[in-house]
């Protein structure tokens, strides 16, 4: 008996227009953590469907246990012991939490209804796993990005499952949820001899638990089953994007006056904003802190007017401004908002690439009569997709189509096209390779350099300490403390945190 | 990407051609009387009119919605224009464009109660349906309007093309072409397509969603009065009754159309020929089979064997044309 | 109570009972026993015909052949009953398998091509409609067994009509179902978000085809109970069907895009709608205004009990993603 | 010397009233030596699909239509264009509103039923009483021309009669079963008598009335459905205003004949009036009650027999 119990010969998979994976190799050891790792699009996700029978290989061998299996189906795969959390969020919205975690095995009573007394005990006793404090009769939608991250592992391990393939787990996690399930990972495998696939942009957390690292690039192994103490983050990285990584270089000399741009002034808002003072500068890149759910994207919302605001004002150039809708915050303020949430709130997934990037210029480009055409939006747009080097057959491919670090360029490329003043960027890097990561970082500094004013949100503190220069941090929706970022990580980040757990 | 197969062949409007073509040579060679003039002429007039409400439909479907008042809508435009004519002594081309104006009203309505209530477009038009309807009814007495103009009435027989044609066909087929630039070539066609594709999404990148949608409904208004100027001009009179109790007679070649031509329902796509073959498609097989005499309680049940493969090729046409396109 | 102003089915209890309170001080007949045999007769008829489109309305599909399917079954019961004097048992049989069989055309097509079941579902409609007019040529059927008639117009005691318990029963099977078993779950799961359901390994194929054999049963049940109600099997049973069977799950706060339905509340909303048109009748109406009259109150209706959700409802959309 | 006659019966959609022209149609042929005479129904009751039928009827060849019109006012336009292609048409069992190019109308004359129904109600109630009146579409012209009829003959019974309620839109058998038992709850004990002016209705209302097995209410329905029929038998309804469907469709196809072979409508032809039409032929209109109901067949036939004979001579000058 071999040592894998996973092995993937020769995976080429096809899509109209793609070719995703080209002769991939994996292996999978019992008992270890394997990092699979590959830029945007690198065909990470399209593997992990395979292994899962949500996609069927065009060619190529899969084995479980050594004997050769194909499943025809996701439950198939469920039925053979294999768990899986998708990079796309895939719990049932309108169903409770307990619900969703049961789903595939909701426990019955003796006339064969399901027991929602069950439901509610078993489901509490992952969510306790997993240290979720969350009543299990919580309807999804009214948890947070975080939470629904939290709760869709812990609907994984319920199965328990001896293969586990995590695709993107951390990404909406913050620094101490991820710490927690790195633990609940290790004890797993050491404990229950689970073999886990994890899938992941952030390469601090590959050198945190991984054992073993399988590189893909454009579909292809860069590398296979290797060792990660033959590794560094260097080597890694040349291996995902095929040359040296580049350093973040920190905006080094501030060139903000002391102007202030926009100006929030006590503001009180339906959703429970208190009191919220907040100042940005020309040319200054604000940044805005907090663990998720702290109030930050709802705060940019309810300034866009997408939300009501009670009492307060805004001030633009010292000017009292009301802002009723973010058309009104584009075309008359020249303000953007690039979303968190790419697929419900920053892209059309079925309208194709070019439509996507182009959408906030159209009222700037149109002609006579309305008049627009494509090659009007392409000259415009082209440029900054080009910068981002989106990762697309053509202008005409669908956005659905695209790998999700590719859409997530698209919806950035947007908003730089539009040419605003202020911008509000939420969450920028989610699902982004590193390689884009520092193109988008580079650009922001850019683009701040260039006089716009930016307001960053973001949960990645190594991203907020290099990019910021000032930081201001949010708890329940109110503003707990200010700091003028200095760039360095160990002062900034011990400052930070202390004004959160104050 | 694969350049072996014509980018136009991959879409539906091409399957739809194709289904279109097949049926005019087995309706030519099947039956005697299909090629008549007369009832080339007569085909004409129908589809000019299943074209035009196909097109009401499918601006409302493009926001995800459905616009169930059309037909109720249409009718009392209609029934409001031979007011004009005949009551008022309104010139014909100012009844024009107050009917238009008239409807895109009714529209306007449908869409600004949906937008501020939030009540669902289906339960507001079904209402709206109930409404336009009781009151065309009430303030016609249900009495039709027989005295118009002959230059209209004139107008909806006239025959073109060496009398093959009604000049009602050339209308629709030209609103087809305004539209499919409106929807092609300009910022607030766009703008109507994203707002119905992810409405959140377009909000947020700073298109007026709320008014987009009203526009939708507004244009599907106008589409249906215009269809209602059509249909007046063709039965040479504007009668209550004309699209059937509650303007119900509209809605099913309201929605075979631009399903058959590939707009989808969920919103964020239209097909404007593609509405425009589906309606012509539909009319033919209605034609045709009262042509061969499959007898007529039968008719509907072949129309609908018929309407099902029709898809169903369609639907092989797609993937077939999708695993062409596979590079290997 | 908290838990309670959640409950879809609240609002619209609240707008019944004092509705129905409103009407009664004014005309006292609405609450006479007659009327409310009338009014149980009605709202039974279409409680079958509104669960028949509700389970197709969950898993976030429409079909527009329920009047279609519940016709060619009346008139197949009664003809099988008129020409071929089969006794009713095997003729109630005949009637559900056929209204099974319509189901599992339309769930079978639907899912196997991936077209949109509106689409299938308006070419089945032509076809079953179509088999109805070619099979009677627009002649009712009349011969009906005594048993059959007594069963559409007695009543058990007091108001109470014998025609109630089958829909009573169904509505409790379908609270069961949508609510207690897996299969209802899984199809309001696959309602919510197809993709995601297939992911977590529920079978489409099976869903869909649930639905839609469910969906042709309680239509079928529909034709059967209509033909022993009218004591003839007319043709034209079921065309008035499809915007009833819309209204009262919307009514109820159904979502057409899927994955939202009530079983409670849409029972509700079939009430609502006979209680709206019966007062009509009752308040003496001019026939001219009654349109008008309907349309406002199944607006105001709908507006009452959904205004708590507007910000959720604002944008959804008629159908889901295909 | 005009070719033989294909004779198009068209209904206005599929509807049991008018099965009989089928037979009649076929009688037709065999008995005065048409080429055809065919009953061609539309497959929806929707104007749009009537005219779509008949428009292809003329590429089929038939040269002769005989019509109920989908619509009393919009049926004309159709009319006019098959009459400038040389084919006659005429409008049967219900008349197109003049101005028209139809050659007559043969049928009932809508009204004027409505107007002996609710009389022959009033006589039945004794001169006094509640009635209500149970109508089809209301956007149907023929519907208002009924509503009015019935008032009209109300207020000739002097004080005594009174119209209590009008229900109108229920041509469908559920919302006609729903609305006329509502009415019967609030209204049951109240209203003496019953007028319905289309089939549905008074097919529904027959047999809420026999369900309810009251007999105290009298009720005057329309048309032959077996149920009115049979409740009539059974003392449930009084009597209802039966037409003649069968003798429509055969002296149509007949005289449609004539029409072609050059005959011409006398000038002074003894034509009747109605609302709609001054070039009305009644195809016979009678009222039936339970006296009558088992032989009404013969006496329809009578009344066919009559008209035939005595047809050309009345109203055709014929080429001899
Ligand atoms: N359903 C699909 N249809 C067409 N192309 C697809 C489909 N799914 C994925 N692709 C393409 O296949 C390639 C691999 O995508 P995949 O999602 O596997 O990337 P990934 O490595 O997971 O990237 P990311 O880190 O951005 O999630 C991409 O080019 C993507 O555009
Ligand atoms: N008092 C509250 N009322 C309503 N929702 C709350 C409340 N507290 C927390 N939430 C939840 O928290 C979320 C607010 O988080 P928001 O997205 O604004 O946080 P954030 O700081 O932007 O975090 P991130 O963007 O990292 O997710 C809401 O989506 C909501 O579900
Ligand atoms: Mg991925
Ligand atoms: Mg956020």
């Amino acid at each position: 008996m071999s040592d894998y119990i996973l092995e993937l010969n020769n995976i080429t998979k096809n899509f109209p227009g793609v070719k995703a994976l080209d002769n991939a190799n994996f292996k999978l050891k019992r008992k270890s953590i394997h990092a699979l790792l590959g830029e945007n699009g690198a065909g990470k996700s399209t593997l992990i469907k395979i292994i899962t029978g949500v996609y069927n290989q065009n060619e190529g061998k899969l084995f479980l246990n050594n004997q050769e299996k194909s499943f025809s189906s996701p439950n198939a795969a469920i039925n053979a012991g294999i768990s899986v959390v998708h990079q796309e969020r895939n719990l049932i919205r309108r169903f409770s939490v307990g619900e969703n975690l049961m789903l595939t095995n909701l426990p019955k009573n003796n006339l064969g209804l399901i027991d929602y007394n069950t439901v509610a005990k078993e489901s509490k006793k992952w969510l306790n796993i997993m240290e979720l404090d969350i009543d299990p009769n919580t309807i999804v939608s009214d948890l947070t990005v975080a939470k629904m991250q939290l709760c869709e592992i812990a609907k994984a391990l319920s199965l328990e499952s001896k293969i586990l393939l995590l695709d993107e787990p951390t990404s909406s996690l913050s620094p101490q949820d991820t710490k927690n399930l790195f633990a609940l990972l290790k004890r797993l495998v050491a404990e229950q001899d689970v073999s886990i696939v994890f899938v992941s942009h952030k390469l601090e957390e590959v050198f945190e638990i991984c054992d073993e690292v399988t590189v893909l690039r454009d579909g292809k192994n860069a590398c296979e089953s290797e060792q990660i103490t033959n590794l560094n983050r260097q080597k890694l990285v040349k291996l995902m994007i095929g040359r040296d990584e580049q350093i973040i270089k920190s905006k080094k000399d501030v060139n903000f006056t002391d102007e202030n741009l926009l100006n929030l002034q006590s503001i009180n808002t339906d959703l429970g904003h208190k009191n919220i003072n907040l100042n940005l500068k020309k040319g200054e890149i604000l940044g805005l802190y907090g663990l998720v759910g702290a109030g930050r994207t709802e705060l940019i919302k309810c300034v866009l007017g997408l939300d009501k605001i009670n009492s307060g004002q805004i001030l633009l150039n010292n000017k009292e401004i009301k802002i009723k809708s973010p058309k009104d915050a584009l075309e008359k303020y020249k303000i953007g908002y690039i979303s968190e949430d790419r697929k419900k709130e920053g892209l059309i997934l079925m309208h194709d690439v070019l439509s996507n990037a182009g959408i906030t210029v159209w009222s700037n480009l149109k002609k006579i009569l309305s008049f627009l055409n494509d090659s009007i939006v392409h000259n415009k747009v082209d440029p900054y997709v080009k910068q981002l080097e989106v990762k697309t057959p053509s202008y005409q491919q669908i956005v659905s189509n695209l790998s999700g670090g590719n859409q997530q360029k698209i919806s950035v490329a947007k908003w730089l096209a539009s040419g605003t003043d202020i911008l509000f960027i939420d969450e920028p890097t989610v699902g982004i390779d590193i390689k884009t990561k520092s193109y988008l970082h580079e650009l922001i500094i850019e683009l701040s350099l260039k006089g716009t004013s930016i307001i960053l949100i973001t949960s990645d503190m190594p991203e907020m300490i290099s990019l910021a220069d000032r930081i201001i941090t949010m708890k329940d929706f109110k503003v707990v403390g200010e700091t003028i970022n200095n760039h360095n990580y160990e002062e900034m980040s011990s400052s930070i945190m202390g004004n959160i757990h104050e | 990407m694969n350049n072996k197969i014509p980018n136009f062949v991959k879409t539906n409007q091409f399957g739809l051609l194709i289904l279109v073509i097949v049926f005019i040579c087995i309706f030519s060679f099947s039956t005697d009387g299909f090629t008549s003039r007369f009832n080339i002429y007569a085909l004409s007039r129908v589809v000019a009119l299943d074209i035009m409400i196909g097109l009401a439909m499918m601006v409302v479907i493009l926001t995800g919605g459905l616009n169930l008042s059309l037909g109720a809508l249409g009718v009392s435009a209609a029934m409001f224009g031979g007011w004009c004519m005949e009551s008022m002594g309104i010139p014909i081309s100012i009844t024009i464009i107050l009917v238009l104006a008239f409807g895109s009203f009714l529209g306007w309505i449908n869409g600004f109660v949906t937008v501020r209530t939030g009540v669902h477009s289906f339960i507001v038009t079904l209402a709206t349906m109930s409404i336009y309807f009781g009151f065309m009814t009430l303030l016609t007495e249900a009495e039709a309007f027989r005295k118009l103009p002959e230059a209209f009435t004139d107008f909806g027989s006239l025959k073109l093309f060496n009398k093959y044609i009604s000049p009602l066909l050339i209308i629709s087929v030209l609103t087809c072409f305004v539209l499919y630039y409106i929807f092609k070539y300009t910022d607030i066609g766009r703008k109507l397509i994203a707002a119905g594709a992810n409405p959140d999404a377009a909000e947020l990148s700073g298109i007026s969603v709320d008014r987009m949608f009203i526009y939708c409904h507004m244009l599907s208004g106008f589409l249906a009065a215009l269809a209602g100027i059509m249909l007046t001009a063709r039965i040479g009179a504007a009668i209550p009754s004309m699209a059937g109790h509650l303007g119900f007679d509209w809605l099913l070649p309201a929605f075979l159309a631009p399903v058959l031509g590939g707009t989808l329902l969920s919103g964020g796509k239209v097909t404007v020929f593609g509405t425009m073959l589906g309606a012509i498609l539909v009319t033919l097989i209605n034609n045709g089979l009262y042509l061969i005499d499959v007898g007529e309680f039968w008719v509907r049940f072949f129309l609908g064997i018929i309407l099902l493969g029709a898809v169903l090729l369609d639907r092989a046409r797609e993937y077939f044309t999708v695993k062409n396109s596979i590079v290997s | 109570m908290s838990a309670l102003l959640k409950k879809d089915w609240f609002g619209l209890g609240l707008v019944l009972i004092f509705g129905s309170i409103l009407i009664s001080l004014f005309k006292p007949a609405f609450i006479s026993p007659f009327n409310l045999y009338v009014l149980m007769l009605s709202v039974s008829l279409m409680l079958v015909v509104a669960m028949s489109q509700m389970i197709i309305i969950a898993i976030g599909q429409m079909n527009l052949s329920v009047g279609a399917i519940g016709g060619l079954v009346a008139i197949s019961f009664t003809g099988l009953m008129e020409v071929y004097s089969m006794s009713i048992l095997p003729a109630v049989l005949i009637g559900l398998l056929i209204g099974l069989a319509c189901g599992f055309i339309n769930g079978y097509i639907t899912v196997k091509t991936g077209i949109s079941a509106f689409i299938i579902t308006l070419a089945t409609l032509y076809i079953f409609k179509g088999m109805n007019l070619g099979i009677t040529e627009a002649q009712p059927f009349y011969e009906i067994p005594e048993a059959v008639k007594f069963f559409g117009n007695a009543k058990i005691f007091g108001p109470i009509p014998y025609l109630v318990i089958i829909p009573i029963i169904i509505t409790v099977l379908m609270w069961i179902l949508m609510n207690r078993t897996s299969l209802g779950r899984y199809m309001l799961a696959y309602g919510n978000n197809v993709q995601s359901s297939e992911l977590i390994g529920i079978s489409s194929t099976k869903i869909v085809i649930y639905a839609h054999v469910i969906s042709g049963l309680l239509a079928a049940i529909g034709g059967m109970l209509v033909v022993c109600r009218l004591q003839l099997g007319t043709p034209n049973i079921g065309d008035s069907w499809l915007l009833p069977s819309f209204a009262a799950p919307v009514i109820g706060g159904a979502i057409l895009a899927g994955g939202k339905v009530d079983v409670i509340a849409t029972a509700f909303g079939v009430i609502l709608v006979s209680i709206i048109s019966q007062a009509l009748v009752i308040f003496k109406i001019d026939p001219f205004f009654v349109q008008i009259f309907l349309g406002f109150m199944i607006l105001l209706a709908v507006f009452i009990n959904r205004y708590r959700e507007y910000r959720e409802e604002r944008r959804t959309k008629v159908f889901s993603d295909e | 010397g005009h070719g033989v006659t294909k004779v198009a019966l068209v209904p206005g959609g599929p509807h049991p009233y008018f099965a009989a022209w089928e037979q009649a149609g076929l009688d037709a042929v065999q008995d005065f030596g048409l080429g055809k005479a065919d009953y061609r129904v539309p497959a929806e009751w929707d104007l749009s699909q009537q005219n779509e039928l008949i428009e292809s009827l003329v590429g089929q060849g038939y040269n002769a239509v005989l019509v109920f019109p989908g619509d009393a006012v919009g049926t004309n336009k159709i009319l006019g264009e098959l009459d400038d292609a040389g084919i006659p048409t005429a409008a049967l069992a219900g008349c197109v509103e003049q101005p028209t190019q139809a050659k007559f109308c043969f049928g009932t004359d809508t009204g004027h039923s409505a107007y002996l129904g609710t009389k022959e109600l009033i006589k039945a109630l004794g001169g006094k009483g509640k009635i209500a009146h149970f109508t089809g579409f209301l956007v149907d012209p023929n519907t208002t021309l009924r509503i009015n009829a019935v008032e009209q003959a109300v207020s000739e019974a002097g004080g005594g009669v009174e119209i209590i309620q009008v229900i109108a839109d229920i041509d469908a058998y559920e919302p006609a079963d729903e609305k006329i038992n509502a009415f019967m709850a609030a209204q049951g004990s109240e209203v003496d008598g019953i007028v319905t002016t289309a089939w549905v209705p008074a097919v529904v209302a027959a047999q809420a009335l026999t369900n309810m097995g009251d007999k105290r209410i009298k009720m005057v329905g329309i048309d032959h459905d077996e149920v009115v029929l049979k409740a009539i038998k059974d003392g449930y309804v009084h009597g209802t205003m039966l037409q003649n469907p069968y003798g429509q469709g055969y002296i149509g196809s007949y005289v449609m004949d004539k029409v072609r072979q050059g005959c011409e409508f006398k000038a002074d032809a003894p034509w009747k009036s109605t609302a709609q039409t001054d070039q009305f032929i009644d195809s016979g209109t009678v009222f039936v009650d339970i006296s009558d109901v088992d032989t009404y067949v013969m006496a329809m036939r009578g009344i066919s027999l009559e008209i035939l004979e005595t047809f050309d001579s009345t109203y055709l000058n014929c080429p001899s």
